[in-house]
């Protein structure tokens, strides 16, 4: 836009972007397997598919490196079909031999699927070459049921380049880390000795098999160019993809704003700016799903919000639509109900149950009636604990997320309007908040939740390790209040049921199965409220049609992943 | 042979009751502030903020009111620099939130002169060892880069309020002052008066607090001024990075939720937003500026008269 | 610092000059003389524009050494500013003329004639300590920057002429152009102060206070050093002290100030022997002396005029004059002249003349 | 009293004891700032990786791969007792060795450092150099000017440029040159797509870039140039050597130059400083104009919990105000004739 | 009252670039000031006229050598019990206007240590204010027109008035008067030399009086005894008059030849003496320390260093090989 020297690049033109999910940091390693590496999803890292937006299904896919793949019923054995013309940025083709060695430095780094941990849920017990182009991989006893998710996740990266990080026996050590006793141990340990080593391993230059391939990095931005060995070559369109990097979101707007992206991700925008950007030449938005939701996580432990009168009353007073007008007017949904799923994929799960269950909708008189239930006394206009003492809900968030601090702003001042005193306490930022909050140190704070499509990974939120629960070992415990992070402090039992134990099981449960226990845990939730489901996210993301055309349209399973994902698809034409 | 009283030093003389002084002190003052009109504009500037801190929150409910249907309104009659988010009158969160800012400046200034005016005068006055101490320490605290720390000790310390802030504030800024007001005292000491009054067996605390600390008057006020700035300025940056936890309304807040959560450089909805703790910081500067260019003839009796 | 040959210094007049090379040609103009007409000084105060120099006049003759004394604020340095139309603000030159032969009125004179008149034809000598150099540059830089500014075509020559002026006041030239001032002894910046004010050539010197920072040995030098210099270049020479001894020891002619006024004016050791003005002979009284009776001194009653304590009207001394007399209170005494010696006092004006004559200046 | 040039000689020896001194002072100093930051930087609460780990959850990740981006870090975060951490540290100092970073990991501190210098240099030596060259010539003019009207009005500008802190003047610039008037790109160091060299478009994007970030500093140190050198010019214009120069009828540019080159020498020595002090200072530029310095690189160090640069960046700012204080002192000596030969006179 | 033995005094200037340097500031002097008498000091600039007074005035220690007050010798003592005595010695600075608080007033300043003084005496608070009074009434300035005012608004010489009447607050039986003349106006500079005459013969104060002016020495202390001072050296003492009239050491000569001559009223001194070099801190410290400058000098005065004796056609003591008369004073010339 203005001021900016001619782009020079040939007629497929610079594609301009931004990754949302990390900082870009020009000294750091071209490695995905680094946190911080030089490698962006989908343009120049490539994983064996890319998984779809499902609202409840999380093993749907569009195929990336794997043309396609085949699962045993239960998962327990995948096959994945590696694409025949795959090849590597420098002209080598993409064999079952990279996803292996690719499977095997996943190994050094952890993970759900390919762990050494043997019991685990999950883990792979064997990975097959069957030919160069097809590979298989086998599920241990302890079946989960996100297996295929896991494999399918895979990143791939060049035997050729990283091959040489796995020491010789590497596999036959893997076998050995599988077993028990001593030898085992000693075999996890050098594997597990392999994760400095991969994750620092910096190769001179990037080698691709995506669409695109790094060519120049510095602090303020990223440039790759279009990589010719890519399979589907013929559907890439820009010549170049330039990602930008940000440090806050209003310089996101500002790029938006000057007409600069061609698209971005997920980014909160105030009204007014969103007024702005859409005015700007050429800009539209693209809105879908987006499984995850805001809300007021309530310590049990402290009084009064042991006593879910309490908590109930508190979601009559809060009028949720207004909240969400001030806090995320673009970018969010004023939750229906506290199930604990995000509103879109609710009505998916629950069907005609969500109709049954208690909106709470803003309701002064009911409030009251439940303050009185829990014993709660109103003097001179303001409730007052059962013993008289002055009674203020303390509503910490970190001051990093504005639309939170305007939520919470939002709620005290309602709740001031009711004869509660409340007010906002903000915490320096978000890793401290997270460090006090699992200290317990607050009555009152926002939590992410309704993280889907996984329906685990959906109450795990609630009724996992933030609630006592948590897995050791492929073992269930609990924790009682304010030990090993329990913050949330709920109870092991409601109505006879353990909601922890529950959402462990959706892990490996039948999708029939999951449903059931779905409608169970929504409606304990509802009911309990351990947390007060404020709003749900709305995936807003920003196009810019003036460069290209075909973009994935409003809820698209697409919209959630990275634009070069787009161009694999297809989806992204020269205007 | 008897002393010679020359006649005409006997002039019809004025008593010297204290109560004359002081009202020839504030007589003086006047007339500098008299002198050049900008001064009373900077003391009338001053004093409106030091009235809005002690009785702005009093003007307004202790819940500001909101209009859930004037978002963001643009300025109006009503609401002189609109409103926020939340639908609240930007100009009553201004006032109210000068009461935070005001204070922990005030805190800071009255910690950072105290300290150092205390260990510049211990210092200067005592010189041999406890000065080469002193002086490290205050090296020390001049070579420590202080925002970069206030980044750091803003998480591990919670500032709780204005009192805390200022406290935090002021330890992190005394050096300056204490390294000012040891050179001072070192020339002073060397003035005539106080070695007469060292040479009389006046005491320390009559030497220090009598002859050394008004002489010094003019500086320290000076300091404390900017002291105050530099503290308000400070505070309101870290609110604005939004590196400091708050739990009330005050001008950084304001910056921060106009910047990062209103979008007020993207878009002109939140200017006014932005732009009335600007201004209010602006105003107080300018202030500031006019006061601090009367308070050398304040102090320096010879400059007050005529 | 190396030794000056001569013995003890004579009296007034007495000196001849030994080495007569710095002795102005033939060629050279005669010295001038200078005319100060009614020259009223303001300075801008809190109080409004007071008068520190009330109507001075002042007739200096060409190729004397004349020295101006007086109190603190008599007006002494205010009175040498002038005379190169170089007050300073917030003061100003309020009225009247200051003729210099050669240069016509300088209060008229501006801008660059004026600039060019300070340094070529006017030298000024500023008081040791008080540092009248550029504590950055070398003196031979300053040397030349002073000759660039005067437009001198053969600076190789001004040097040679400026190392010849100090070598004629006993210092190593070449070392001295070296040095920065902070290398100097106070006496020896004098020197230099001296050697800058001459060394394009000026004829019309004048000294504002110029040993009042020096100690003893060295004040009895600088003064023989101006004595002689001023006798070989053949200069006018205006010295301002506040030290009656110091003016005594040089000067041929006397001028005494007394609250921005000039109350008598004579050949020094007339002044001395006969003063006229009672101010005048107050102050010689107040000088403790090393023969004579000790208890015959005794002091000036009263104390120093300022700007803002001088009477408004009538004599400026009245306040503690001796022999004060109705008169004095209204009208100020206009300064009458008489053989050579002019004298501002009812008193003296009534009394039998000291000689048969009088006459207007 | 007469010039001595033979005392030249042990001049030299003099200074490199003066440096030798203020070299073991300042060498003392950073091992106590060391030490004070090591103890904060190891109290501050909050998990890198948890932190790391909800942060890709919010940015919208899935929880299986946020676990497995995040899982790494472990190996990275600090072991021992704080006691093992402390002497590991100062033995890795001994040989210049400020650890690997947390949040990139495998990346030395120090190449992180030294990457973000190189930002932080460019806008900073910019811009206090342009608003010392612009503050010190109108200071001159307002200390020449001292009872006029010009004077008055460079003095009251300066005194409030010199008070408004540097964010509101940095936050009004962007607001104007990026919204308002968009000609100037809103962030970053440099476009990318210019291959970095000597060639006419990456120095033009240079300089677009840094346009903005050097003018906020320019602006923001402005009116302390204009004020320290309106005082310094009072101070020398009261000095008996310029009356002195004035009547011997040296010219006006002589005149100038006397005041202004002896007004200016105090000045250099806060140059100095205040170059030292920048280098922490940058932060709110830095972080306004998304400009890769060393205070963003702080603000992000302490984001991410990365214990490791977080004490790299404070030493870093730390040692720079503390060269900057020996080069001021030796600086003084070197440009002041007086201090040069000792203050015999 | 007070005498001194052997007060030697080396200052070393640090800060400099050159690293240290010494300053012998006194070279053994022996000074005695009996009670009521009038001593003076004279001597070229840095000679160290100012740190002897200051010495004497408690204000500054001495390397080594004795200070005795009042048959008490000083070193034994604490700092803390030493100030007792040296309260008794008050010191009358130089430059009347940093001696006082600008930003006090008169009635202020003088009340701080009346104050005290009427706590150690247990008189009343009235008592203060009264004496204020008093003092100022002793040294000739209206109480009620100086007591409200602030220094700056007082001419020298009142000021300088003040600082004595601020001295006398503490009754000291010594003064030690520092160049407590040169700052003040001509006219005015007699009636503060009489003042302190009068105290000392009115009050029976010592008076310790310090000068480059021999001839304001010499109205002071025409009864008393003169010390020269040469380069932290007592070169000559003696009574006032007799050095004055019959200088033998040629630095008090050239000293005395260097005053200004009052032509008209007097004629020149004839035999009027001019050191061949002006004073330089690095010259030699071997030999007589007038050596180099000395017209008179011979071998042996650049190899020893001559004491303080006296001599037998003299009145008083010098440190001088070669001691010899000289009319060097100007006379007065006959009218
Ligand atoms: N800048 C000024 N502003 C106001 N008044 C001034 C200024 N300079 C001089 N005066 C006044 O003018 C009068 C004459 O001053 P001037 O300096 O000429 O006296 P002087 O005889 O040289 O005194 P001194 O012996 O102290 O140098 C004094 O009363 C002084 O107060
Ligand atoms: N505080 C000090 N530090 C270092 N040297 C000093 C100090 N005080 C005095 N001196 C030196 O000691 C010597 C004697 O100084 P002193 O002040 O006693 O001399 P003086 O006779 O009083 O001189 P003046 O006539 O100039 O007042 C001088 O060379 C001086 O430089
Ligand atoms: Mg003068
Ligand atoms: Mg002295």
């Amino acid at each position: 836009a203005c001021g900016q020297v001619a782009a020079p690049a040939g007629p497929g033109g610079v594609y301009t972007t931004i990754d949302g999910a990390k900082q870009i940091d020009a000294t750091a390693p071209i490695n995905p397997f680094n946190p911080q590496g030089s490698t962006f999803v989908g343009y120049d890292a490539m994983s064996l598919a890319w998984p779809k937006n499902s609202l409840t299904d999380p093993n749907q896919f569009y195929p990336g490196i794997a043309q396609s793949w085949t699962t045993t019923p239960g998962q327990g054995e995948v096959v994945v079909h590696l694409r025949p013309d795959a090849r590597w940025s420098d002209g080598k083709p993409v064999t079952s031999q990279d996803v292996r060695t690719s499977i095997g430095l996943a190994y050094t780094q952890g993970g759900s699927a390919y762990t050494v941990n043997a019991g685990a849920a999950g883990a792979a017990a064997d990975i097959q070459v069957v030919d160069a182009k097809t590979i298989k991989v086998v599920q241990g006893a302890n079946r989960s049921n996100t297996f295929l998710r896991n494999v399918l996740s895979t990143v791939v990266v060049p035997d050729h380049v990283y091959g040489k990080l796995l020491p010789a026996g590497f596999w036959a050590t893997l076998t050995a880390a599988r077993g028990t006793g001593p030898a085992a141990d000693r075999a996890k340990a050098e594997i597990t000795g392999l994760t400095q080593k991969v994750i620092t391993f910096a190769p001179p230059q990037d080698v691709s098999a995506g669409p695109f391939v790094l060519e120049r990095i510095n602090p303020g931005a990223a440039l790759l160019r279009r990589n010719p060995y890519f399979y589907d070559a013929a559907k890439i369109v820009p010549d170049k993809v330039k990602v930008l990097n940000y440090t806050g979101n209003e310089q996101i707007w500002n790029y938006l704003v000057s007409g600069k992206l061609d698209s971005a991700p997920f980014t909160a925008v105030p009204a007014a700016v969103m007024g702005r950007i859409k005015s700007a030449p050429g800009n539209a938005v693209r809105r879908g799903y987006s499984p995850v939701a805001a809300s007021m996580a309530f310590n049990q432990a402290h009084k009064p919000y042991d006593n879910v009168h309490v908590r109930r009353a508190l979601a009559y007073l809060i009028d949720r639509a207004q909240v969400t007008k001030i806090a995320s007017p673009e970018a969010g949904t004023p939750s229906l109900t506290t199930t604990g799923i995000h509103g879109d994929s609710a009505k998916a799960w629950l069907g005609e149950r969500l109709a049954t269950l208690n909106p709470y909708k803003v309701d002064p008189a009911k409030a009251d009636l439940e303050l009185k239930a829990a014993g709660m006394v109103k003097r001179g206009g303001t409730w007052r604990m059962p013993d008289g003492k002055p009674w203020k809900v303390e509503l910490h968030v970190p001051a990093s997320f504005s639309d939170w601090v305007a939520a919470a702003k939002s709620i005290t001042s309602q709740l001031n309007d009711h004869g509660i005193d409340a007010n906002v306490t903000t915490s320096a930022d978000y890793v401290l908040y997270l460090d006090e909050l699992a200290a317990g140190k607050f009555d009152v704070g926002f939590w992410l939740m309704a993280l889907g499509p996984s329906s685990y990974n959906i109450f795990q939120r609630l009724y996992g390790s933030a609630n006592g629960w948590s897995l050791l070992a492929g073992r269930l415990s609990h924790s009682p209040p304010g030990k090993d992070g329990n913050w949330m402090g709920g109870p092991e039992k409601i109505d006879g049921i353990d909601p922890g134990e529950l959402t462990n099981r959706l892990n490996l449960a039948t999708p029939q199965e999951q449903k059931n226990i779905v409608g169970t845990l929504a409606t304990v939730t509802n009911q309990q409220l351990p947390v007060i489901q404020i709003y749900d996210y709305v995936n807003t993301q920003f196009i810019n049609t003036s460069r290209y055309t075909g973009w994935p349209p409003d809820g698209s399973e697409a919209l959630r992943l990275p634009a070069g994902v787009w161009m694999q698809l297809g989806m992204i034409k020269k205007r | 042979m008897s002393v010679t009283v020359p006649q005409t030093e006997l002039q019809p003389g004025l008593s010297g009751t204290r109560a004359a002084l002081r009202r020839n002190f504030w007589r003086g003052v006047a007339r500098v502030l008299r002198r050049k009109p900008s001064r009373m504009v900077g003391v009338a500037i001053v004093a409106l903020f030091l009235l809005m801190a002690a009785f702005g929150p009093m003007l307004y409910p202790a819940h500001l009111p909101r209009d859930n249907n004037a978002l963001y309104a643009p300025p109006s009659l009503a609401h002189p620099f609109g409103t926020d988010f939340e639908g609240t009158d930007v100009l009553a969160l201004v006032v109210t939130g000068a009461r935070y800012v005001i204070l922990t400046g005030l805190v800071t200034a009255v910690i950072t002169v105290a300290a150092g005016t205390l260990l510049g005068l211990l210092a200067g006055f005592h010189r041999g060892r406890w000065d080469t101490a002193l002086m490290r320490l205050t090296d020390l605290q001049l070579t420590i880069p202080g925002l970069p720390l206030l980044l750091v000790l803003s998480t591990v310390w919670k500032f709780q309020g204005p009192l805390a802030m200022g406290l935090v504030l002021g330890l992190l800024g005394w050096g300056g002052i204490a390294r000012a007001v040891r050179s001072q005292t070192l020339s002073l000491r060397e003035r005539g008066f106080i070695e007469a009054a060292r040479g009389l067996g006046l005491s320390t605390t009559h030497i220090i607090g009598r002859e050394l600390l008004p002489s010094m008057a003019p500086y320290i006020a000076m300091n404390m001024l900017i002291a105050v700035t530099g503290a308000i300025y400070a505070q309101v940056g870290l609110f604005f990075l939004g590196v400091l936890p708050f739990d009330s309304n005050n001008w950084g807040v304001m910056l921060n939720l106009a910047v990062f959560g209103g979008g007020a450089l993207t878009s002109a909805a939140a200017l006014p937003y932005l732009l009335a703790p600007l201004l209010a910081i602006l105003l107080l500067t300018l202030g500031i500026v006019l006061v601090v260019d009367a308070m050398d003839e304040i102090f320096n009796p010879r400059l007050r008269e005529e | 610092m190396t030794t000056l040959s001569h013995g003890p210094s004579g009296s007034p007049g007495s000196h001849s000059s030994e080495e007569g090379d710095l002795v102005a040609g033939p060629a050279a103009p005669p010295p001038p003389g200078v005319r100060v007409r009614d020259l009223v000084v303001v300075y801008k105060t809190p109080l409004g524009e007071l008068p520190a120099l009330g109507g001075v006049g002042l007739t200096v003759d060409p190729g004397t050494i004349t020295g101006i004394v007086g109190e603190s604020g008599s007006g002494k340095s205010t009175l040498a500013l002038s005379l190169l139309n170089a007050v300073q603000p917030p003061g100003r030159i309020a009225s009247g003329s200051v003729e210099i032969d050669g240069l016509g009125d300088v209060v008229r004179l501006d801008g660059d004639p004026l600039r060019r008149a300070r340094g070529r034809h006017l030298g000024y000598v500023f008081q040791a300590a008080q540092n009248s150099l550029n504590p950055l540059k070398t003196i031979g830089k300053q040397l030349l920057d002073l000759g660039r500014s005067h437009g001198v075509a053969d600076l190789a020559a001004l040097v040679r002429d400026a190392k010849d002026l100090l070598g004629r006041m006993g210092l190593d030239g070449a070392r001295v152009l070296d040095s920065h001032q902070h290398e100097l002894s106070g006496g020896m910046r004098q020197r230099v102060g001296i050697m800058l004010a001459l060394v394009l050539n000026a004829r019309l010197v004048i000294l504002d206070e110029p040993t009042t920072a020096l100690d003893m040995i060295t004040q009895a030098t600088i003064l023989r050093i101006i004595r002689e210099i001023h006798k070989e270049r053949g200069l006018t020479t205006l010295m301002i002290t506040h030290d009656m001894g110091v003016a005594a020891e040089v000067t041929d002619h006397l001028a005494v100030m007394y609250g921005g006024q000039v109350v008598e004016h004579g050949r020094t050791t007339e002044v001395l022997g006969s003063p006229a003005h009672p101010y005048t002979q107050g102050l010689i009284r107040a000088i403790p002396r090393l023969s004579g009776d000790i208890t015959k001194a005794s002091a000036l009653p009263g104390r120093p005029p300022t700007l803002g304590t001088l009477p408004k009207q009538g004599c400026v001394f009245q306040e503690r004059c001796p022999v004060r007399m109705d008169v004095c209170a209204t009208v100020a005494p206009p300064p009458v002249t008489t053989h050579g010696r002019t004298v501002a006092c009812h008193a003296t004006a009534a009394a039998p003349p000291l000689d048969g004559r009088k006459e207007q200046p | 009293m007469t010039p001595l040039p033979n005392q030249r000689a042990p001049k030299t020896r003099a200074v490199a004891r003066r440096l030798g001194g203020h070299v073991v002072r300042g060498l003392v100093m950073i091992w106590v700032v060391t030490t004070i930051s090591f103890v904060i930087i190891r109290n501050i609460p909050g998990n890198p990786v948890l932190g790391q780990y909800e942060k890709l959850i919010e940015k919208g990740m899935s929880p299986d791969e946020a676990q497995r981006a995040t899982a790494a870090l472990y190996g990275f975060l600090p072991t021992g007792t704080l006691w093992e951490q402390y002497t590991g540290y100062l033995k890795a100092l001994l040989h210049l060795d400020l650890g690997q970073s947390i949040s990139t990991p495998g990346t030395e501190v120090v190449t992180l450092l030294a990457s973000a210098a190189k930002w932080t240099v460019l806008p900073v030596l910019g811009g206090t150099l342009l608003s010392f060259l612009l503050g010190v010539t109108l200071g001159v003019y307002a200390g020449i000017k001292r009872s006029g009207k010009l004077g008055d009005l460079l003095s009251i500008s300066g005194s409030l440029l010199h008070g408004v802190p540097q964010y509101v003047i940095g936050l009004l610039m962007l607001a104007i040159f990026t919204t308002l008037w968009p000609i100037l790109p809103p962030g970053g160091p440099v476009d990318v797509e210019y291959v970095p060299g000597l060639n006419a478009g990456y120095l033009a994007s240079l300089v677009q870039h840094a346009t903005l970030p050097v003018l906020t500093y320019a602006l923001a140190s402005y009116g302390g140039w204009v004020l320290a050198m309106k005082s310094s010019v009072a101070t020398v214009l009261g000095d008996d050597f310029i009356l002195a120069a004035e009547l011997r009828g040296l010219t006006r540019g002589v005149l100038f130059r006397y005041i202004a080159r002896n007004a200016i020498l105090p000045l250099f020595t806060i140059l100095a400083l205040s170059l030292g002090m920048l280098f922490g200072g940058a932060i709110f530029i830095e972080r306004i104009f998304n400009y890769p310095g060393l205070g963003l690189l702080l603000v992000n160090s302490i984001g991410a919990r990365d214990y490791a640069l977080m004490g790299g960046t404070f030493l870093v700012t730390t040692v720079a105000i503390i060269v900057a204080n020996i080069a001021a002192d030796l600086l003084y000596t070197v440009i002041d004739p007086r201090v040069r030969t000792g203050g015999a006179a | 009252m007070i005498t001194g033995t052997g007060i030697t005094k080396t200052y070393k200037q640090r800060g400099d670039v050159l690293g240290s340097r010494e300053v012998r500031a006194l070279r053994g002097v022996d000074f005695a000031v009996p009670r009521g008498g009038a001593v003076s000091f004279i001597g070229e600039s840095g000679c160290g006229k100012t740190t002897l007074g200051r010495i004497i005035a408690g204000l500054e220690t001495h390397d080594s050598g004795e200070i005795v007050i009042d048959g008490t010798p000083m070193t034994p003592l604490s700092p803390r019990r030493r100030r007792p005595y040296f309260r008794r010695i008050q010191l009358i600075h130089q430059d009347p206007y940093s001696a006082l608080n600008p930003t006090r007033t008169i009635h202020q300043t003088l009340r701080a240590p009346l104050e005290l003084r009427a706590r150690q005496t247990g008189r009343p608070g009235s008592w203060i204010d009264q004496r204020a009074g008093e003092l100022l009434s002793l040294v000739g300035i209206d109480p009620g027109y100086v007591l409200g005012r602030y220094p700056h608004q007082l001419s020298g010489g009142m000021r300088q008035r003040v600082v004595i009447a601020r001295a006398l607050t503490v009754d000291p039986e010594m003064l030690v008067a520092d160049e407590s003349v040169s700052m003040i106006d001509v006219s005015m500079r007699l009636s503060i030399l009489a003042l302190l005459k009068d105290l000392r013969e009115r009050l029976g104060v010592s008076l310790l009086f310090i000068t480059h002016d021999i001839a304001t020495a010499r109205y002071i202390g025409d009864a008393g005894e003169l010390y020269v001072l040469y380069r932290g050296q007592v070169v000559e003492r003696g009574l006032t008059e007799s050095v004055i009239h019959e200088p033998v050491h040629p630095y008090t000569q050239a000293l005395l030849s260097a005053i200004p001559v009052l032509h008209g009223l007097e004629r020149p001194g004839r035999e009027r003496v001019v050191p061949t070099e002006a004073l330089d801190e690095r010259h030699a410290d071997e030999g007589c320390l007038f050596a180099r400058r000395c017209p008179f000098r011979t071998e042996r005065c650049e190899k020893e260093l001559p004491v303080l004796a006296g001599c037998q056609d003299s009145s008083h003591e010098h440190a001088c090989f070669h001691p010899q008369r000289r009319a060097v004073i100007p006379v007065e010339a006959v009218a």
